[in-house]
């Protein structure tokens, strides 16, 4: 699946995007969010506050216990700042 | 009644005049037409803000803002909305977005354009972040808009 | 915080914008206009409208709009507004009136352009003659602009 | 004191403005209205229902009950429909 990150979540991950294959025990976006912390110091710092971290499944706004399921791409980010 | 949409997120600056010119034009059943701009400050409470980068999710911000079009226009009688989010870098005095709305009446017109601005700041993707003489930095967002995106939710 | 104010009334057609462009011209504390453009609508209901002819009181509308402007700028952290309003016979199509408000958030120029509106629809002295294919006649007061205008009232 | 009349007022009083000099028993608008509606037939149609009629003294809106005592300039007109 493709992870896309943005602003300063993609600052602190230090890239982009790029495609993962986590463990068939990650389930949810909140589970995600823990494995993806555990891949390394960049990671860790991207989500050391998870509550702040919003998330999108193939492009709608999903909540910390969605399913990650059959999901093409899911996105990483803070919260909005547009308008 | 037909309602046409326009959606766009670009870098370039938009033309106001001639977006309201070409929602209305060769129509006689539009009333009332309400414009926001949203433009780049060069202060925020005591800081100087030298410029503003909005960075977007490409794909899901269309989609996002498209959806929420579709919502305003089933809860109001409108004839026309545009919705233009401009990316890059921008310096103060320049325009930001553009949300326009067209409908018989002035308060379908204005609430639809209200509740498209509160839905673009706390749910559309887009940050900013901000170059001050003392460092770059990413905006925060306001509980204040949380708190005005609360106002539409159907009890 | 400067607030200049444009009150026009005039047979002429306006250009949004270069009035947009004239408050916020060489200012960087502005984050958000809004503009409200009222048009001459080609039918009401199922009647044809020809045109529309728009009477005032000359003298007392450029007061009676004064102090509802002055009002506004009382209520919110405006920083500029501009209220033009057409007079004379005017086709399905041209725009009637322009209301702009210039602040720093969004809810002070949106609130500013209603209560503007408001009051203008139900207290402005102007007076509209609608042509039809069947007469002419004098539009009547809408009962739900008085409604409008009561949520202004401070209690 | 002159007075001025917009809208369907003007045109069934058939005149934009005039000056004329009530008794001193005029004292208010609505005392105003029915001296008005006595001048004849014109006047008589253009107050018929005194209660749409609304009434400016110097430019301010005024109720049926304001006095008229040193008012330069009375103005009657129907509901206002601008903007």
């Amino acid at each position: 699946m493709k992870v896309k990150y943005f602003a300063w979540v993609r600052e602190r991950v230090g890239k982009a995007e790029e495609t993962i294959e986590p463990p068939a025990s990650v389930r949810t976006v909140e589970d995600l969010i823990a494995w993806l912390s555990g891949r390394g110091e960049t990671y860790a710092h991207a989500f050391e506050t998870p509550k702040v971290i919003r998330a999108a499944i193939d492009h709608a706004h999903v909540r910390p216990d969605a399913a990650i399921a059959g999901a093409r791409e899911i996105a990483f980010f803070p919260p909005m700042t547009g308008g | 009644m037909s309602c046409p949409v326009t959606i766009r997120i670009q870098n370039a600056d938009f033309d106001i005049a001639r977006e309201i010119a070409a929602l209305t034009a060769s129509r006689t059943d539009i009333g009332a037409v309400v414009s926001f701009s949203g433009i780049c400050r060069g202060d925020k409470q005591d800081a100087k803000i030298a410029a503003l980068t909005l960075e977007h999710y490409p794909g899901m911000a269309e989609e996002e803002i498209g959806r929420h079009v579709d919502e305003a226009v089933a809860r109001w009688p409108l004839h026309g909305v545009t919705v233009i989010h401009r990316v890059g870098r921008l310096t103060p005095g320049e325009n930001i977005v553009l949300v326009l709305t067209a409908s018989v009446h002035r308060q379908a017109a204005f609430q639809a354009a209200e509740f498209l601005m509160d839905y673009l700041k706390t749910s559309a993707p887009f940050w900013k972040k901000e170059e001050s003489p003392i460092g770059t930095g990413w905006v925060e967002a306001h509980a204040r808009d949380d708190q005005a995106l609360e106002r539409w939710t159907k009890s």
